[in-house]
């Protein structure tokens, strides 16, 4: 099979929309194009009907009951809706007091969580953000710990969208809800890869996201507990009141027509593919780790996800890296914050050195890579460390033996 | 967005990558000037070198090392071009905004283009004081 | 030609999306299906150069700068934003304060606008809400009477979506604005058919969505004016930093190329349509008014879209002549509001009485719509009145001279 | 949500439209039982008259006329349908939860087939009352 150039290595970014969720999105842009909320007519109740199927596709992939999926633009209004509206919803004390409530999260949370969470530190509640060990990990002990009399409401990633790590989320989401508060996990790169059951797993709020299990963009759900307990929202973006009141707005139709199939295709596919892509960045991992000296996978060496890697590679830059292996579309640090110059703040969360933090290339596979591409990519990895570090001045120190961390630099 | 053609050129063939002898060699050698600045915290290192004619301070030679980005990568390689066969008067002259233009550096870059400025102070500075000349503070362009 | 049964006349709920959107949207699921925030491979930059093309196009629509363009999931979203994010922006009080600083609105407004000033309300600010008209307007006058020295934000709709009546927005606009107050208005029925200058208008914020001018769903926009004034918000959907900030997520690159392209659609051919479509909709008018006595048409005679048309039909109830005008696809009172058994607020709201309130159509015609589907139509609503009169006991009493308006209803 | 079958037929082909004579007419006639509930700022009026044996108290005929939705009109047709040739106190045991199942109508239609019920017993009230039969007030089942 010849390879299409540059290769998709970015899949924890986004990912390319299946074909056979596109076909089944169609006609529900020109042909079956009403709007749900028209009770009257037969295009309203096509499309209504069509909102039904897809919540019940994604009911099925985590467990839930129909009835307690939400649809949202996407991930990052899951996150806020669950974050905002439970603590405003379950808040100790009105607005403007502080001791509203304490909430749990994590420093290596994504921007989506942890931007609503300092927001409602601002508005009186109190927040603890766990430090994860070094293997990128937030335990249901550390949680535990932190849990008081008087917290209302943990958000834990069930896994890291840049090390792939994977945090004890059903230990956890046992340990919260016996305390009696509300377990929220951003599901974002863990859903329609890993099997999921709300009920099992322990989870009161659950964010999910299609473009990252090869569905559309700017269509995701949030799961809302309906029973044992019956978990309540203040709606954030409110009028007109669709979704129960949860999440106001005319219902991106063709959307959750391909979410709700991308999430059937992630059901059937999920065991076989997992598997495959497991193989095959076992291989990327130890065929450049045996190959390149002074590298460093970062996080748990078994607790992540099959198809995520998060390498670092001494003396070379991530940006820099990343040019060099154009053929190869991935990302250093995350999409989300790749904008900025910083080295990615979920690295330093783990301990790694800034050195190497700045150092590290995030690959992960997905549907549509092949083995040939996997071995295409470790070649030109390797090839361009080799040319990066012949360019690298700490290679040059490194190699003459000076320890790179004892030098003062002239920091500009 | 992409990178400019320019950046794309130094990058694939970077002008002048190396160094005039090991670090301690070049400690020594009153003729070579070396600039490092960065930081690998910040995620650039930038190592500048050149080499002066003692009786002219023509710069002869310069050769760089780069730890950084596409853009950093390009900005030194582009400076060594330009310092070359200049007296260190005329390379200190040389500003960052001359950089960004030449490989329209888009703003999140412009440090890297400020790196290679200091770089060529920091080596000049180096021979300088190898050599007893004194040394004026110029004052940043950006 | 042929017609396609039913007929659809509910372009206010929701239109087609145009073929030549769904073609524009295509690539950008399978092919440049990157995510534009991936600032180091073609993949992001690919995607990143059509968010920007699309940001031109909206721009181009209204009179804007590119930069003045928040993409949201639709207007319901960006109605929040605007409302919610410039009130907690300008507030002259923090939370949990009262006197917080007073907005202006409307009653007859969308509830994508009602429900977030109902909750600023709560929050602590002042709100007057203004009656329209027996014709359905708000006036300049009127706002200018409900302005105080504390007035922060104005709210006022540019065409309502139950009667397609149109407000004096660039009048009003000047009065919030001269007194330093921001502007925003819902303009999510009048963007695309009517032509609009933000600058000229007087607009400091605007709404508009894809789906309401031959786009797809789940994607809209909010003009925020840069200068003169720089106007800012606090954002509501937090983490990422897209969008400047004021909307985090990975932004729908496929629902913003169709809404690009809609707009560029409607930029060219709206002067030719809304010509067409008025013809359509005084035939329309003309023809049931003359032929079926005691009708109305509600609000305004001119200031009116040009495809929007609500008729009272008396002593026949509006869900009842729906199903008899099954082969036209309406609404009766607005499809957003439908499955409530009340009548129409917006009716209720300009004095229509309870009974011819209950006894509406809306029919809102679109660019796929044919003059064939017009006489139609017009044959269809008079068979159906003609025989749910036959049946309506109302009709009975009106023929025996009986005035419905003094009898007392044993009320359920 | 679509309509029933059942409910389409009925506001199709509607069963015993009409009324025994012009409202004064029916007040004088006692022989005749009129119930009118609703009303039309509630966006549903339902007349149903019956025609009444007075020997055997049977309602020999049936007829409704209807302001409102095609849940509304299907109700009304129906219950003159269930109660011809009943006796009125066969006709007074009919309750709405029948209705709602014949119809197969949603939670947010019930309140239609309350107002058949409602329809049926104004209907007999108001005959007996011509009648000067005892009323006894029976409680909704709803
Ligand atoms: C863990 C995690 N949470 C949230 C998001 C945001 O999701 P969305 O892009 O659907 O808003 C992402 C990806 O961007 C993610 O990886
Ligand atoms: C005037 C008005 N505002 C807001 C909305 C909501 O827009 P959206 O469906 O894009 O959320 C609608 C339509 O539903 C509308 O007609």
């Amino acid at each position: 099979m010849p390879i299409n150039l540059p290769i998709y290595f970015d899949n924890a970014a986004t990912t390319r929309c299946d074909p056979r969720v596109v076909e089944a999105m169609l006609p529900y842009f020109t042909e079956k194009f009403g709007n749900p909320g028209s009770r009257n007519h037969k295009f309203g109740w096509d499309s209504e009907e069509a909102v039904d199927i897809a919540r019940g596709q994604i009911a099925d992939l985590i467990g839930s009951s129909p009835k307690e999926i939400v649809f949202t633009s996407g991930s990052t209004e899951a996150n806020n809706l669950a974050i905002k509206g439970a603590a405003e919803m379950y808040a100790k004390k009105p607005e403007g007091e502080t001791g509203r409530g304490h909430i749990i999260s994590a420093i290596h949370e994504h921007k989506a969580v942890i931007d609503p969470v300092k927001r409602l530190e601002k508005r009186g509640f109190d927040v603890t953000m766990l430090t994860p060990g070094a293997d990128g990990l937030i335990t249901a002990a550390m949680v535990k710990d932190a849990m008081r009399d008087d917290t209302i409401l943990c958000s834990i990633m069930w896994a890291n969208n840049e090390l792939g790590t994977i945090n004890e989320v059903p230990q956890i989401g046992k340990v919260v809800r016996d305390a009696g508060a509300v377990m929220h996990t951003d599901a974002t790169q863990w859903v329609g890869k890993m099997p999921t059951n709300v009920v099992e797993d322990n989870i009161d709020l659950l964010s999910l996201s299609g473009h990252k299990m090869y569905g559309p963009k700017g269509v995701g759900a949030l799961y809302v507990r309906r029973r044992r307990p019956r978990i309540r929202l203040v709606a954030q973006i409110e009028g007109g009141g669709q979704e129960r009141g949860y999440r106001s707005g005319t219902l991106n139709v063709p959307g959750i027509v391909g979410l709700g199939m991308a999430c059937e295709i992630c059901s059937k596919e999920m065991d076989s593919e997992r598997e495959r892509l497991l193989k095959m960045r076992q291989r990327l991992e130890s065929t450049l780790a045996d190959s390149i000296d002074v590298t460093q996978i970062n996080g748990h060496a078994d607790k992540r996800l099959p198809h995520v890697t998060n390498i670092s590679f001494g003396f070379v830059e991530g940006e820099g890296l990343m040019m060099a292996v154009k053929n190869i579309a991935c990302s250093s640090g995350s999409a989300c914050t790749s904008a900025s110059l910083e080295p990615s703040y979920v690295l330093k969360a783990l301990g790694v050195g800034d050195d190497l933090a700045h150092s590290s290339l995030r690959l992960s596979l997905g549907r549509f890579n092949t083995e040939e591409e996997v071995d295409f990519a470790i070649g030109n990895i390797q090839e361009a460390v080799r040319k990066l570090r012949e360019l690298s001045p700490l290679f040059d120190m490194h190699n003459e033996g000076i320890d790179i961390s004892t030098i003062e630099w002239a920091t500009h | 967005m992409a990178y400019s053609e320019k950046v794309i050129d130094h990058y694939d063939n970077p002008r002048n990558v190396g160094n005039f002898g090991t670090t301690s060699e070049c400690k020594t050698d009153s003729t070579v000037g070396v600039g490092v600045v960065g930081a690998p915290e910040c995620g650039d290192v930038m190592q500048l070198q050149i080499k002066v004619n003692p009786e002219t301070h023509v710069i002869e030679d310069a050769k760089f090392k780069c730890f950084g980005c596409g853009s950093a990568i390009a900005s030194s390689s582009l400076a060594t071009e330009w310092i070359k066969n200049q007296t260190i008067d005329e390379a200190e002259k040389l500003r960052n905004t001359e950089i960004v233009e030449e490989l329209a550096l888009p703003p999140v870059k412009i440090h890297c283009s400020v790196l290679a400025e200091d770089s060529i102070k920091a080596a000049i500075r180096d021979y300088k004081a190898k050599n007893g000349i004194a040394i004026e503070e110029t004052a940043h362009s950006h």
